[in-house]
């Protein structure tokens, strides 16, 4: 039997934006996409405003060492399943600060330590365009 | 069945437990439940009975006839049923409540007594027999409520008493006028067509002291004090059920029955308003108090509020209303004392802002208290939504503007009602458990991890349970206990209501809402969601104290106080502005200044006062 | 009976992750705690360990809202350590730049506000209004943000004048729907209820939190960094500083859109104005020494000092980003409003945290004592008594006294 | 028993649970496709809701430790009943006008405030802090809509001299829809404010005010449960809407055109709930409550002098 909750996740992926330290320019250009120009609302994308609502936790920005914790703990609190979309170079390999002394490493390395199995796509770019990000998510939904 | 057991049972186990001391436990409360349980017995066997009469001739002073008259008829009959339960209740549930705090020997005693005498109210049929039972009632009241702690307590009870003994003299005054206006005070013989001045004023004073005992603006004041500083179980006892059933049974005995009144005699305007004033300001008030037992008491005056409106609408089915919301209102009200008693038994205090999260620990409490409150503020299908309705409809069919804006009055006063109970339900049981450090004192122990003692439990649950049915079933309750009273034929007032013949039927909305909760569960359970349950909240993110994070219920509506005209209001009535006990001791205040000055200590001025006071005297003796 | 509200670290109202603590009574705020540090990513060390080319793309990317503001302004620094002037057109190109990222970054704020109070359709108007200005952005440079078109000595690659008359046309259709806005949001009663009256910033207290940017200008301050202390080429262009003097939230809003249409006036004018030929410098050497620059951002006055040992990585490079010195100003703005204005009120400083999160730690090199906050506000106090004691008045330390009593 | 199972029937299936909710997913698409094209976008394809549904019933159920777990269960599903109770009354006495019974509006009105009331109970339930201040401000709210929109339905009340819902639908069969009249048309203008503030929409969404209290009450929701609230929620978008038609604008038929008459009606005013939803802000919760007990109830006043002096 096909795994329907994946059936219809992909209709409808509900997104949570966790800023972890980016420069805020991947964290504008999500808002970006939600506006009249891109508007992801067409995909049935939502961006939700509790982790508890969310299947797509979308992390923007190198994870430095105060938010580490934070982010385990939201990634605890979505329900699964869910995607983890690395948003931008930072996120992808920590890019720029890669030398800094208090950054804790990329995404995927933090959340792995909590939950091995975790899903994630990644979207690479400084900042990566608004259509970039939509076929990564795109991409990620065809992934689950 | 001789009437006269019905006062002999409670009498005689007064007397009994007057003789035993306190040293035995639960002595006195196994007598008094005993005895209290016969008399619900026999109540419920004179339920049954024929309408009867009875005379036990005493003597005459000319024409009037100090014989005792009793009548036992239908609203008689199911009062008595309530008080006997009430009673019982109460027994049980102070048996538990008393069980580690200190009470004086008198007070199971006076709670026999109390009904006692109540049942000589309900059965009189002679206003003297009524009056020296009412008289006694409020007696009582005085030393129950002083039987609290401290001085409070005896002010509270002195407050209760100025009040309602100067309402008593009101209706002392009227019981005296009657046999010099109408050679008669046998209450089954009295049909007085109020036109005259004299049946207006006699009218009126048993009026103020009905109102006064069931606690309708503006002679309210006593219950709020009352109820904070005395003993919680007589407090649900008296002020919260059995006044309330006492004064509002007078309020309709007299309406209904002695007086009788012109289409056009504005009376049930008077009625209508001070009932739509005291649902406004009641509800007002309540909506900002932040202690249990004064939010309780100030939602007691709401009520009667409804019952005024109910009755002074004059249309059977809104009198039937009022009847029923009467009965209504004494169910939960002491449902819901009985378990704010409860939280302050677990937790000492009765601060709304220093309880929290008791739903986990005490789930009968809490969903007893639930009940009564949802039934309170008029959710179907509780039983409070029925007598509401009735009470609206009549209002409906008024047809003026005033009903309308009475309707209007009524319904908002049941939103805010359901506000402020929401207030109180979060603020007690749900939100965050209140911290167990935070009490230095050793004295203030949080006791909240279980539930309160089965004495106190028991009733609890049959009140909550009596809300339901009276909800569900509304019209047995109706069939048999208030149609009879109002003279209503029970086909005649069920078709006009049409409860259980129509669509709408209490019974049946509530089996179509619990079979969809029934399938939604089925759902729940069968669909195997994946259910997780995690740790913390989500807050943000941030992992904080979650005891800074209260949300405290008492200030939920501080906005109101904020506001110009309403906030005034609310917080002129918060100091006792309003209060007729207040404005009168103040204005005693003046008098007795005025006098002192008078009062100079010298000869000739109390001589010229006295030659002034036989002028006076001469002159309306001799012009008059 | 107080009761604590957090705000953050991840919440809607804040795209970065950030922590307000909110004290409440009821829902009026009583007090206000702020904690910041949650993406302190060490950029004033990383700095240290780059060359000078290489820092400028790492200034870029303190904030992506304000990229241009700090490479600016860091080049501004290094311009004034090695004191040389640079060409006109570069002037002129750093000037286009700028404004184009004020334009972009108010029109980001206003829809985030009007997002933030509810109002989604004028966030998604002014957003979509925003897409030209990026298109242009793009066109001109490359990339929508964070463009590395900034170098010391000028700028990295010329602008096809071609393309600078296309943005002539991108205004021309923009300033009437920012007129519009203007007009729309000076017509809405309910905007104006909402706003108006909302976490008001008194001149005294602008002055006294020492507020820049809009925030400051909204109260009645009137500094403006381009007209205080020109760079670039603004000493050449005529426009004015908007000054308005109630201090609410409406009136930073309105200081927000009148703005905008100031850049675009500035924009035309550099356009018109700019002068052809060379477009950098080429820099040898950095000698030792320090400097400042000095840049008004989209959010106030950004400063970069800068010092130089000689050597081909700068010694110290010191970020202090404009929200630094708004965020304060929240505890004279947001106290005895309701929560529901106190969100507004947080927003409208446009605070930037990206932009904020430095770190100090003071450290006594005799005892090898690391002092604490609470130490430093102990040393502060002390000098403004010592110093008040010299004047001969009375000391004045109302908030000190807050975390002192901690 | 019979009888029953036709209840149960029509609660399940035809006015009740299968045709409002079906019918409110299409609405909330409707909601959400204008929204998107005042706001210069395209919006979501038309079974959006319905995909959105179906992902979180089959999504993992969180359930904090510190909510008081039965109460969190039960609460969206009593509103849920609640709001089909609603839509069953509604429906049947639409479909068949001679079907009332004296005072159901009564009943409606009180049904009614049960959906806010779950919606409050799960807000206190979770034991999340901004759950509670979110359910707070919907009893506020609660409390400032009450009094207009009881002012207003009580001037059609004493039009018709009935609290019975066939009641005022016959009138208005015989004397014409009730917004021929000016009272009636200023006494609808107030109740489509309140139902602004009764369906949670901007500028009246103050309790689930998604950047202050992130969604409030919903906070602690997830999966299955929150599926019901947003079910709950778009159910409410046909069952209050329905009732202004009802007493307001001569009822519903479901025969020949009438369907289409309807449908038309009911899309009239959830478009201006729309309109008003997408060109204001939400304002805070002591203005709206001095909004509702100031003007609005002033309006809803004057409307029922003017229904007294005949109008």
């Amino acid at each position: 039997m096909p795994n329907l909750s994946t059936k219809w996740l992909k209709k409808s992926p509900w997104i949570y934006h966790v800023g972890t330290g980016g420069c805020n320019n991947c964290d504008i250009e999500i808002l970006d996409c939600l506006t009249p120009r891109f508007d992801v609302e067409r995909f049935g994308i939502k961006l939700v405003v509790s982790p508890r609502h969310a299947d797509v936790l979308l992390v923007s920005g190198p994870v430095s060492y105060h938010i580490k914790s934070r982010l385990q703990e939201v990634y605890r609190q979505v329900p699964k399943p869910c995607v983890v979309a690395c948003l931008g170079a930072c996120a992808c390999s920590m890019g720029i600060f890669k030398d800094a002394y208090s950054v804790a490493g990329p995404v995927d390395k933090v959340i792995k330590e909590i939950d091995p199995n975790a899903i994630f796509v990644y979207v690479p770019g400084c900042p990566p365009k608004p259509e970039t990000m939509i076929m990564g998510l795109v991409k990620a939904l065809q992934k689950i | 069945m001789n009437l006269l057991i019905l006062f002999y049972i409670p009498a005689i186990t007064a007397a009994i437990t007057l003789l035993l001391s306190r040293r035995i436990k639960y002595l006195q409360e196994i007598i008094s439940f005993a005895g209290s349980l016969v008399f619900l017995n026999y109540a419920l066997r004179a339920f049954s009975l024929r309408d009867q009469f009875l005379k036990i001739s005493w003597f005459n002073i000319s024409f009037i006839d100090f014989s005792l008259d009793f009548r036992l008829y239908h609203f008689s009959k199911f009062l008595l049923i309530f008080l006997g339960l009430f009673t019982l209740l109460t027994v049980l549930y102070s048996a538990g409540y008393f069980r580690q705090r200190k009470i004086s020997r008198f007070y199971f005693p006076f709670i026999s007594l109390t009904l006692s005498s109540a049942t000589a109210i309900v059965l009189a049929n002679n206003f003297f027999v009524l009056l020296v039972a009412w008289e006694l009632v409020t007696l009582l009241l005085f030393f129950l409520i002083a039987m609290g702690e401290g001085k409070p307590a005896a002010m509270a009870a002195g407050k209760a008493f100025a009040i309602l003994g100067f309402t008593d003299v009101a209706l002392l005054l009227a019981v005296i006028a009657l046999p010099i206006a109408y050679n008669t005070w046998i209450i089954t013989d009295l049909k007085i067509l109020v036109g005259n001045p004299l049946s207006v004023a006699i009218y009126v004073l048993m009026f103020t002291a009905a109102i006064a005992k069931a606690g309708a603006i503006p002679l309210h004041s006593w219950i709020p004090p009352a109820a904070v500083h005395g003993p919680l179980p007589a407090v649900a006892f008296l002020p919260a059920s059995l006044d309330k059933l006492l004064g509002v049974y007078l309020f309709a005995r007299i309406t209904l029955d002695v007086f009788e009144f012109p289409i056009d005699s504005g009376l049930n305007m008077m009625i209508m308003i001070i009932g739509g004033a005291t649902i406004l300001g009641g509800v007002l008030m309540q909506i900002m108090q932040s202690e249990l037992k004064s939010l309780l008491s100030y939602c007691a005056i709401t009520q009667v509020g409804y019952i005024l409106l109910g009755i002074g609408s004059g249309h059977p089915i809104g009198i039937a209303g009022g009847i029923f919301h009467m009965l209504n209102h004494a169910i939960y009200k002491s449902c819901l004392f009985f378990s704010v008693g409860a939280v302050e038994d677990r937790t000492k205090t009765t601060q709304l802002d220093k309880l929290g999260g008791l739903a986990t620990s005490m789930p009968v409490t809490f969903m007893a208290c639930a009940v009564a409150a949802l039934s309170v503020s008029g959710i179907p299908p509780f039983n409070g939504f029925v007598s509401k309705w009735m009470i609206y409809q009549s209002l409906v069919d008024g047809r003026s503007i005033s009903s309308m804006l009475f309707l209007v009055i009524a319904m908002f006063g049941s939103a805010l009602t359901l506000a402020s109970f929401l207030k109180l339900l979060y603020g007690t049981f749900l939100g965050q458990h209140q911290p167990s450090e935070k009490s230095a004192d050793p004295a203030i122990q949080f006791n909240a991890n279980r539930d309160a003692t089965w004495t106190m439990r028991i009733p609890m649950i049959t009140l909550a349970l009596l809300c339901i049915i009276f909800g569900l079933f509304a019209s047995y309750p109706i069939k048999q206990f208030i149609a009879p009273v109002i003279g209503l034929e029970t086909a005649g007032i069920t078709a006009s209501i049409s409860i259980g013949t129509a669509l709408w039927n209490p019974t049946l909305a509530t089996t179509l809402i619990i079979i969809g909760l029934l399938i939604g569960f089925l759902v729940y359970y069968f669909s195997r969601f994946k259910v997780r349950e995690v740790e913390t909240l989500f807050i943000g993110g941030e992992k904080f104290d979650l005891e800074n994070e209260k949300l405290f219920a008492s200030k939920f509506f501080e906005f109101i106080e904020r506001t110009k005209i309403l906030g005034g209001f609310v917080r002129e009535g918060g100091k006792g502005i309003f209060d007729i006990y207040n404005i009168s001791s103040d204005l005693g205040l003046i008098g007795v200044n005025v006098l002192k000055k008078l009062h100079d200590g010298i000869l000739s001025t109390y001589l010229s006062w006295c030659i002034i006071g036989l002028g006076v005297l001469c002159f309306i003796l001799m012009v008059m | 009976m107080r009761s604590i509200i957090p705000i953050g670290p991840f919440h809607p109202l804040q795209d970065e992750p950030e922590n307000f603590l909110l004290t409440v009574e009821g829902e009026t705020v009583v007090d206000i705690d702020v904690n910041l540090g949650y993406i302190h990513k060490g950029i004033e060390l990383l700095a240290q360990q780059k060359t000078y080319d290489q820092v400028v793309f790492l200034v870029e990317r303190i904030c992506g809202i304000c990229s241009i503001t700090h490479t600016v302004c860091f080049c501004n620094a290094v311009e004034d350590l090695l004191k040389i002037e640079i060409p006109e057109r570069a002037k002129y190109i750093r000037t286009i730049l700028g404004e184009i990222e004020r334009i972009h970054s108010h029109l980001l704020w206003m829809g985030l506000a009007g997002h933030f109070i509810g109002y989604n359709t004028v966030f998604m108007w002014t957003w979509k209004y925003r897409e030209p200005i990026l298109d242009m952005m793009e066109i001109l440079t490359g990339n929508r943000q964070s463009c590395g078109m900034l170098k010391v000595g000028g700028v990295r690659r010329d602008l096809d004048n071609q393309k600078l008359s296309q943005l002539l046309k991108t205004l021309d259709e923009l300033e009437p729907k920012i007129k519009m806005l203007a007009d729309a949001v000076q017509d809405d009663p309910v905007l104006k209820a909402r706003l108006e009256n909302v976490g008001t910033l008194t001149r005294k207290d602008a002055i006294d939190y020492c507020v820049v940017g809009p925030t400051a200008r909204a109260s009645g301050v009137n500094i403006d960094v381009r007209r205080d202390d020109p760079y670039a080429a603004y000493p050449y262009l005529d426009w004015d500083v908007i000054v308005l003097n109630q201090g609410d939230v409406y009136a930073k809003f309105l200081v927000r859109v009148l703005e905008t249409l100031e850049s675009i006036k500035i924009l035309r004018q550099a356009v018109q104005k700019i002068p052809a030929g060379d477009f950098q410098l080429q820099i040898r050497e950095v000698p030792p020494g320090e400097g400042i620059g000095r840049y008004e951002a989209p959010r106030g006055e950004d400063i970069h000092y800068v010092r130089s040992n000689g050597t081909n990585f700068p010694e110290r490079l010191k970020v202090r980003a404009p929200s630094y010195i708004n965020i304060p100003s929240f505890y004279a703005s947001c106290i005895n409003q309701q929560v529901a204005d106190v969100t507004i009120t947080l927003a409208a400083v446009d605070p930037c945290y990206s932009c904020t999160e430095r770190m100090i730690s003071a450290k006594d090199i005799r005892s090898n004592h690391l002092w604490s906050q609470k130490d430093l506000i102990e040393i502060s106090s002390q000098k403004t008594i010592k110093i008040a004691s010299e004047l001969g008045i009375e000391p004045d330390l109302p908030i000190l006294k807050k975390y002192l009593l901690r | 028993m019979d009888n029953l199972f036709l209840y149960v029937i029509a609660f399940l299936i035809f006015p009740g649970f299968l045709f409002t909710s079906s019918f409110g997913l299409i609405v909330s698409w409707i909601d959400r496709k204008v929204s998107a094209l005042i706001q210069w976008r395209v919006g979501p394809p038309f079974f959006q809701p319905f995909y959105d549904l179906l992902k979180l019933w089959h999504k993992e159920l969180i359930i904090p430790a510190t909510a008081k777990k039965n109460g969190f269960i039960l609460a969206p599903l009593l509103g849920i009943s609640s709001v089909t109770l609603l839509a069953t009354i509604l429906g049947i006495i639409n479909l068949n006008p001679e079907y009332q019974f004296i005072g159901d509006i009564i009943v409606i009105l009180y049904l009614m405030i049960i959906p806010p009331l779950s919606i409050v109970w799960g807000g206190f339930t979770s034991g999340n802090p901004f759950g509670a201040l979110g359910a707070s401000r919907e009893i506020k709210l609660m409390m400032g809509y009450e009094l207009p929109f009881i002012l207003a339905i009580v001037t059609v009340f004493f039009k018709v001299g009935s609290i019975s819902l066939g009641e005022i639908i016959q009138y208005q069969h015989v004397h014409g829809v009730m917004l021929n009249l000016p009272s009636m048309i200023v006494a609808f203008i107030v109740s489509i404010l309140c139902l602004q503030a009764k369906l949670a929409q901007v500028p009246f969404d103050i309790s689930e005010a998604e950047c202050e209290i992130m969604e409030g009450p919903f906070i602690e929701y997830s999966g299955p449960l929150l599926a019901v609230y947003k079910l709950m929620q778009s159910m409410l978008q046909v069952v209050f809407p329905w009732f202004l038609i009802s007493i307001f604008w001569g009822g519903t038929s479901f025969q020949g055109w009438g369907i289409l008459w309807a449908v038309l009606k009911y899309i009239f005013i959830i478009t201006l709930v729309i309109l008003i939803k997408n060109t204001n802000p939400r304002i805070r919760i002591d203005q709206a409550v001095k909004f509702f007990w100031g003007w609005v109830t002033l309006v809803a006043l004057i409307a029922m002098i003017l229904m007294f002096m005949g109008y």
